[in-house]
């Protein structure tokens, strides 16, 4: 079992989660992250005084997958959240030790 | 005898300005970071409270009570005694004196909550409240009484001020000066980045704001009529040529128009014209409140350049709009628009000018020696500012184990 | 003849009373959790639809229109016949039939509004409807009959209720005090912890209440003159000594003084002064609402203590509020204030409390029997009460399928 | 001679239409998204600065100086001059002709401001800001000198429109339905959700506009009494009306009533009753509204159908709104509401139904051909629309470096 | 060390925490996330247009615990987080190579 | 790649992002989290009631470092994120088995 995460443009949810959606992968959870990159912030001002926001409203995607399935998803991940501006976000995959759904208790790859 | 139209216009107006106040805690609300919005809040709020029932019972009198030596009221009227439903012989004589009285009420509180804005994010609590009794009786109701009581010095010797630029702004300004040379800075004060929590709860705010200000400058007409509308017209145009001076002069300044800036700009247009509205023109109007936008920018720049801690730029906004309102009444005031008022230099009277500058300078020496007074003796016994700690966990949990967003 | 004074008083006072209705959409609202906020708001936001509706077709005919054996009034009023452009013979007779209509509406919507707090984030929005027409029809409109209809036989008895006392507050407080009997408790009731999911929102709805309380109360006068003053005065006091009063009860009692304790208190004062404003003098009015602020913070502590889940304090504050009021009215009346009122009994008048008695026990007995009966009959047809999982998702979702927030 | 009853009514009344801009400025702001919330505002609360300058200027003379032809006012009256504290010749007599230009100018506020939700989300502020100058100078003043200014060709022809059917509403709604045909749509418009940000923001919208609301149709009367009371009736009973069809309507359409619905029913009837508030009595009220409501939904479900993307609704609401509250006053129109006005087909007068019909047609294409003119002059010159990476980013970071929510 | 994750629905979270802590955990870090899977979202109406809304509320709760204590804390969260309708949500366990107490400098099991 | 997850006062997190850059750190990811451990919640009180908070504000920082950073990355951590006063969090460090750059496609040292 892996676990992908995935800190993509928020506007790209949409396609990443149908483009995976479309591979057969069935669950997926998402979370409202702030980035920090080569990507740059912007400015704000308040009352004639500039503020530096450095920070980038991003979104994390985790999903997990049977490891035979890692390839794929991760390069529909890569194709539906590619604009080619800098930005666009990391991959990052992981092994998970186990895997449960908590309403059967299956474990596994039946977990997911 | 009362007016039926008179007295209507007094009361909603009386109901406008105490909206005021409620804007005004959504105004700076909304500017201070999310751990403290409701303490912030809670400081307007509760000064509703406080000076309603301070005024009730003593305010009142020591403003517009019988004159002592042209400086204070006397206490005859404690509690309200002799202010009842029919006009009192001095104030808006067509109208019940405990009208004139809760409109004069609308005042005596905002002029406080006004200076909240000075110390926000770091004020303890108990203090405040102590603070702002004294306040309240100590540098109000002697100014009050100095321009608009009967008897009053500063009446007497011919300054004009309409609605409030002395009494008000420049007292709550001069005095959120002082506090912010005697409180210390927020912690991380030029180092963290204070970025107001809400914009559209500010701007909520200033559009509240504006609306009260109707009831607060065409009802110091204390009678509906030609001086009602006059007034009304001169604050909203005022409003509105401030509100497009500060955005052009920010513009320029920083390449952007913000929306921070065109609510800011309005309410410093307000502030400018409020001594004025019952003696100027609508094109005066128009000068008066365009040159405020620009003046009150600068205004609140110089916090930066001299490191003091004006949390919401009340010194920049309403001691600056303040002190350059009470100064063009002197410039633009025509007998044309209010034969009760004065000629001012444009139109021929100079020493109109002067008078204004010497209730100008009064009011900032009074209230900038009182407001250290006070806050000195405060620190020496209660402590004026929250802890540290107190002040990372922001003011809404420790001083009122309360947050403001549960989501 | 229409007198413009007085008509545009009580027009503006409508107006103020109507925004009273989204001002309580926006207290209760903040109280609620983020999934309910809406259809919380919603509650309020229909009635003043409904309401108005039922009102122009048949609800100001039963409450004002010609007396029948004093209970209620006769239905030749339907549509809104024969109320026109010019004075009423029986009602504000210097201002069009129509204001005073008007008028009237204003306070026929927010009282079964009021109500909507108690059982907040758990009813069935359809019920909701059904209930409402219901209650304006069955309750509201015969009280209204009782205490201000011409020939109603409260007011023939001399009770007095200068503003809705009886009418508003203890219908709408003791009707909700029967609708947690009958609706169900919210799940979670009693483990859960139910915080505001935003105070600002509440504070800002407190504030809007208090602003148009002054239309409600003083243009109870309906007349703009020293009356209108005099209630003014009392309303805005009576809400600033509550709001302390509440303050420093809470202080004491949980060692801090809270933001939503302050606006909590000052609503329990306009409730408490709401009878006497338009009787009593400033200095009543301080202690009116100054015992409010206790009394109604001790009507909240009960209900843990009996254990109903009236969500948002409608029975601590109205119930509680609203009777105090009634009775301190039979206490501190004075015909000094108002010479079409009475003596209470500090001005040398007993029997003035004990009809200020009967009354609130007739309103507390005849309100609680027909909500009651209502919900009772609602229940057993269409339910009252969504279903567990409706609870859990949030009214929002499942009464509007909308969300309040997307952020 | 100056009444001082229709003097503070006038001015009430003039405050609560300013209110009603920054009521839209939330109506519309809790609709957008997040990233655009304070452009959205910002631009309603621009234009209150903008137009009131411009109209002090020159808008109050083109619109309501000295007739030139029927078509327009001459520049006579340039800066105000000879508008003063007397009342005018020509309107408004027994008010302040200062009262009477202010009033005006809330209005030639907010029917600018009302287009803004048409293209919310995309345009350039700085385009934004020359289209509104001249569309209030080309486009308001000249509409409103031919049904309000006095020899105005429309107002001569018979045409009735109380308080801004055709001036107002079908202005701004058909300008708005221009403007959506020249501006492109927002990137992904059809494909992705655009989904309102803060439901409870513009429900308090909704509720301010309502207030304000009076102050618009009752104030319209110009005058405090009968008609006064008779337009402030109407207009309450038509928005609850049309609150409830809209409900029904969506009820029976999507199988659930939302709040939104609520809301934009019953500013749909507060539209749709504003040029005939002064002339039908309650019931007619009540129809107009009714129908307005279900009516309004059709015409906002028309937007899928065509396909352009009217952000708000501004074509949905106010342009089907105005156009059927014009001609519902040729239809429900009585001369026993109002002397000064004119009976319509149900009573008897076919004529006026087509004159309506001639004023609507009229307004409907002077304000298309107008604004398409103006838009396409500005496009050429400034483009209309932000590039659509800042409108990805969103507008307020793009327009005004802000943000307007930080946690 | 092992850091378990789980995903449940948000009126849980107090259950689960209850038990955690019955079980000797000492602490947790809770994230508000948005969850999609086979538990269906809803339909939200704005003026007679629906959208659908895919994403269910969800809370995520990671635990850092001592190897052996992880089947206990699963069995725990199983426990708790389970209504038995769709949507109960998963449990992930991955391995952590080091846990550092920042307070102390403390490492490895005396770190958490 | 390593992923280093810290969990850290709000107030701390610009010494904590600066401290990285400077060691060569390029990029991070920020979660707002609510945080349960020996560091108090606090009291609220609504109407009389009071209410217990257990959960208090935390930030949680992922950072993907290449193996050989991690000592100096989570050092720099520590040092900026403590305080000394309970509740100053936890460092968490992870092994990864890949890192993608979305934009460019480029595979682990290259694409952090
Ligand atoms: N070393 C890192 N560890 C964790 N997250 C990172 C790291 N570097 C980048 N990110 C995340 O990826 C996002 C995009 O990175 P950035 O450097 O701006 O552009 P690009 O993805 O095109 O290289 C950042 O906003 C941040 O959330
Ligand atoms: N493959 C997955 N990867 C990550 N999170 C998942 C995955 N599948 C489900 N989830 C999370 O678990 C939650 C519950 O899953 P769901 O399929 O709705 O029901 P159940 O848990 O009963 O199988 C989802 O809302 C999502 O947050
Ligand atoms: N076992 C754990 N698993 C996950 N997060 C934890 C764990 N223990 C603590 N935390 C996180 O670390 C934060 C600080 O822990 P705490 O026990 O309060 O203080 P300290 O870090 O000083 O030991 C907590 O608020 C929580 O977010």
């Amino acid at each position: 079992m892996r676990k992908i995460e995935a800190i993509i443009k928020p506007f790209k949810l949409d396609e990443v989660k149908e483009g995976l959606m479309e591979i057969g992968v069935k669950g997926m959870t998402v979370t409202e992250v702030k980035g920090f990159g080569r990507q740059k912030g912007h400015t704000e001002i308040y009352r004639g005084a500039e503020y530096r926001v450095d920070f980038v409203p991003k979104i994390k995607i985790e999903v997990v997958v049977a490891a035979d399935m890692v390839a794929e998803a991760v390069k529909v991940i890569e194709q539906k959240a590619k604009t080619g501006a800098i930005g666009d976000g990391k991959i990052f995959v992981s092994s998970l030790e186990e895997v449960i759904r908590i309403r059967t208790g299956e474990r596994g790859k039946e977990a997911i | 005898m009362v007016n039926t139209g008179d007295t209507a216009f007094i009361l909603v107006s009386a109901a406008l300005v105490m909206f005021m106040t409620p804007g005004l805690a959504l105004f700076y609300g909304g500017m201070v970071r999310n751990k403290n919005v409701l303490a912030t809040i809670m400081q307007s709020y509760i000064i509703i409270c406080l000076v309603s029932v301070s005024w009730t019972l003593w305010g009142y009198s020591l403003s517009f009570g019988p004159d002592v030596g042209g400086v204070i009221g006397n206490l005859s009227w404690f509690a309200l005694t002799d202010v009842g439903l029919t006009p009192s012989a001095d104030y808006a004589t067509t109208v019940p004196h405990l009208a004139f009285m809760v409109f004069q009420l609308m005042f005596a509180i905002i002029t406080p909550a006004l200076i909240t804005g000075a110390f926000a994010e770091r004020m303890k609590f108990k203090t405040f409240l102590v603070f702002m009794i004294l306040w309240s009786t100590l540098v109000y109701s002697p100014l009050a009484h100095w321009v608009w009581g009967s008897g009053g010095w500063l009446a007497k010797m011919g300054a004009l001020d309409f609605a409030g630029g002395t009494v008000v702004h420049i007292s709550s300004g001069i005095s959120a000066l002082a506090a912010v040379l005697v409180i210390a800075k927020r912690r991380g004060h030029g180092k963290e980045q204070f970025i107001p929590h809400n914009v559209p709860m500010t701007v909520t705010g200033a559009a509240i704001l504006w609306f009260g200000w109707f009831g607060f400058n065409a009802g110091s007409a204390l009678t509906s009529g030609g001086l009602a509308a006059s007034a009304f017209v001169a604050t909203h145009i005022a409003a509105a040529a401030a509100g497009l001076t500060w955005l052009i002069t920010e513009w320029i300044h920083r390449g952007k128009p913000t929306t921070l800036g065109a609510a800011s700009g309005s309410v410093a247009g307000l502030v400018a014209i409020t001594p004025a509205s019952g003696f100027v023109g609508p094109a005066s109007a128009l000068i008066i409140g365009g040159v405020a936008g620009t003046l009150c920018y600068l205004g609140v720049m110089a916090k930066s350049k001299f490191g003091y801690d004006d949390s919401l730029d009340v010194v920049g906004i309403h001691g600056v709009g303040g002190t350059w309102g009470a100064l063009a009444t002197g410039l633009f005031a025509t007998v044309a628009v209010n034969e009760a008022g004065k000629d001012g230099l444009f139109f021929g009277n100079p020493a109109q000018l002067w008078i204004q500058f010497v209730s100008v300078v009064t009011t900032w020496v009074f209230a900038f020696v009182m407001t250290i007074i006070i806050l000195k003796v405060l620190d020496a016994t209660m402590g004026l500012k929250v802890s540290d700690e107190e002040e990372v966990r922001g003011l809404d949990i420790t001083q009122h184990s309360e947050t403001a967003y549960n989501v």
